[in-house]
């Protein structure tokens, strides 16, 4: 299950993607829009993502055979929003299920440290002020 | 030769486009459309450094060459997640 | 969230126990039911869960404890589920909410790995032949 | 002396009680009781190596004391998860 759009985010239908009855372990990873950025003291008052989407699909697709390849057989989904994400809300969410836990820890955050590090995606934050600002992620 | 030409983020709001055509001449790069897109930008000209071309979907250089029908996206750092 | 009973595991309640307007990344872990286990063949018909309850949550507020102290801020949730799971079913849940992701997924796994080790819970596995074992978890 | 006995998984399966009251002298130890508690199945007595203690809640060693009173819990290997 791969998404790129304005949808919220509904957890639940991304862990009913990557079960089977020969996984014993399902990990996932919700990442959340918080009220202020790390270096940015001014309260955010709204989040927006804008995607490339063609893309960032393909993009999730490579992470997804990747995955597989690095960690063995395994289910992944990756979705990512688009647009205006409220405050609290989940931006983007990772589940993998594989037969044991190691590989489904090891698979979702590979996915997610992927994604931030080349996915085409941006975020703007606009702040209580006004201000607008493009966050870039950190290089890892 | 006509390409299409999409801009991201804060490149799509310093050139004033999200997607645009744009004629260039035969043995153009990618470096070329650069200049030619950010010449009214000084702002957008310095982030050189620190974008990325797609051409047709795929990550390329600067020195690759373009043809015509060609999709060209700009890509600014990014900050997914 | 500390909880150990016969309840089917709601995953989003724990997802809203660890949130914090704090916290950027949600890890959670979900461990399911299969019809086979490791080195049996035969297939699982029914798995039933039994637990020391009292020295069992307390051993999960320690891991929590534990967590805190190696992974820094956090909110941890855990629970595990006794008596009869249905196949494919979850029988135990850790929810992190955390600033950052890599201390929700360090915390996350720390948490599942360690209860599996020590935590006094008990599974037996019912065969479609009528037999049945007490399975433990193997040595780390 | 009373203690309050708890067995679990196999070890209630083979002891036949999942908790029991148990008389036994002054100065016993874990592994007395243990040795009480399994004459009657040898079966279960093989499990001592893999057997852990809980007294009142807190894992101890065999060799530890009980006292009037005490919740003594046998631990089989464990299988959460």
């Amino acid at each position: 299950m791969i998404a790129i759009g304005p949808e919220p985010i509904d957890l639940d239908a991304l862990i009913a993607a990557v079960g089977s009855p020969a996984h014993g372990a399902i990990c996932t990873f919700l990442g959340t829009t918080r009220e202020t950025s790390p270096g940015d003291e001014r309260p955010v008052e709204a989040l927006d993502y804008e995607a490339y989407v063609e893309l960032a699909r393909a993009d999730f697709e490579a992470i997804a055979a990747e995955a597989r390849e690095r960690f063995g057989p395994l289910e992944i989904a990756i979705v990512h929003r688009t647009g205006r994400v409220a405050l609290g809300e989940a931006s983007v969410a990772v589940a993998v299920g594989s037969p044991h836990r190691g590989a489904s820890f090891d698979a979702c955050e590979f996915a997610i440290d992927t994604l931030k590090a080349r996915a085409p995606i941006w975020k703007r934050e606009t702040y209580r002020d006004g201000g607008t600002a493009w966050i870039a992620n950190a290089p890892t | 030769m006509a390409l299409r030409v999409l801009a991201f983020a804060r490149l799509r709001e310093l050139l004033g486009f999200g997607e645009r055509t744009l004629d260039v001449g035969s043995a153009a790069t990618l470096d070329d459309v650069w200049t030619v897109l950010t010449a009214a930008s000084p702002e957008a000209g310095r982030m050189r450094a620190s974008t990325r071309f797609a051409r047709n979907g795929v990550v390329v250089d600067g020195s690759a060459h373009v043809v015509d029908g060609d999709e060209i996206a700009l890509l600014p750092p990014v900050g997914g997640g």
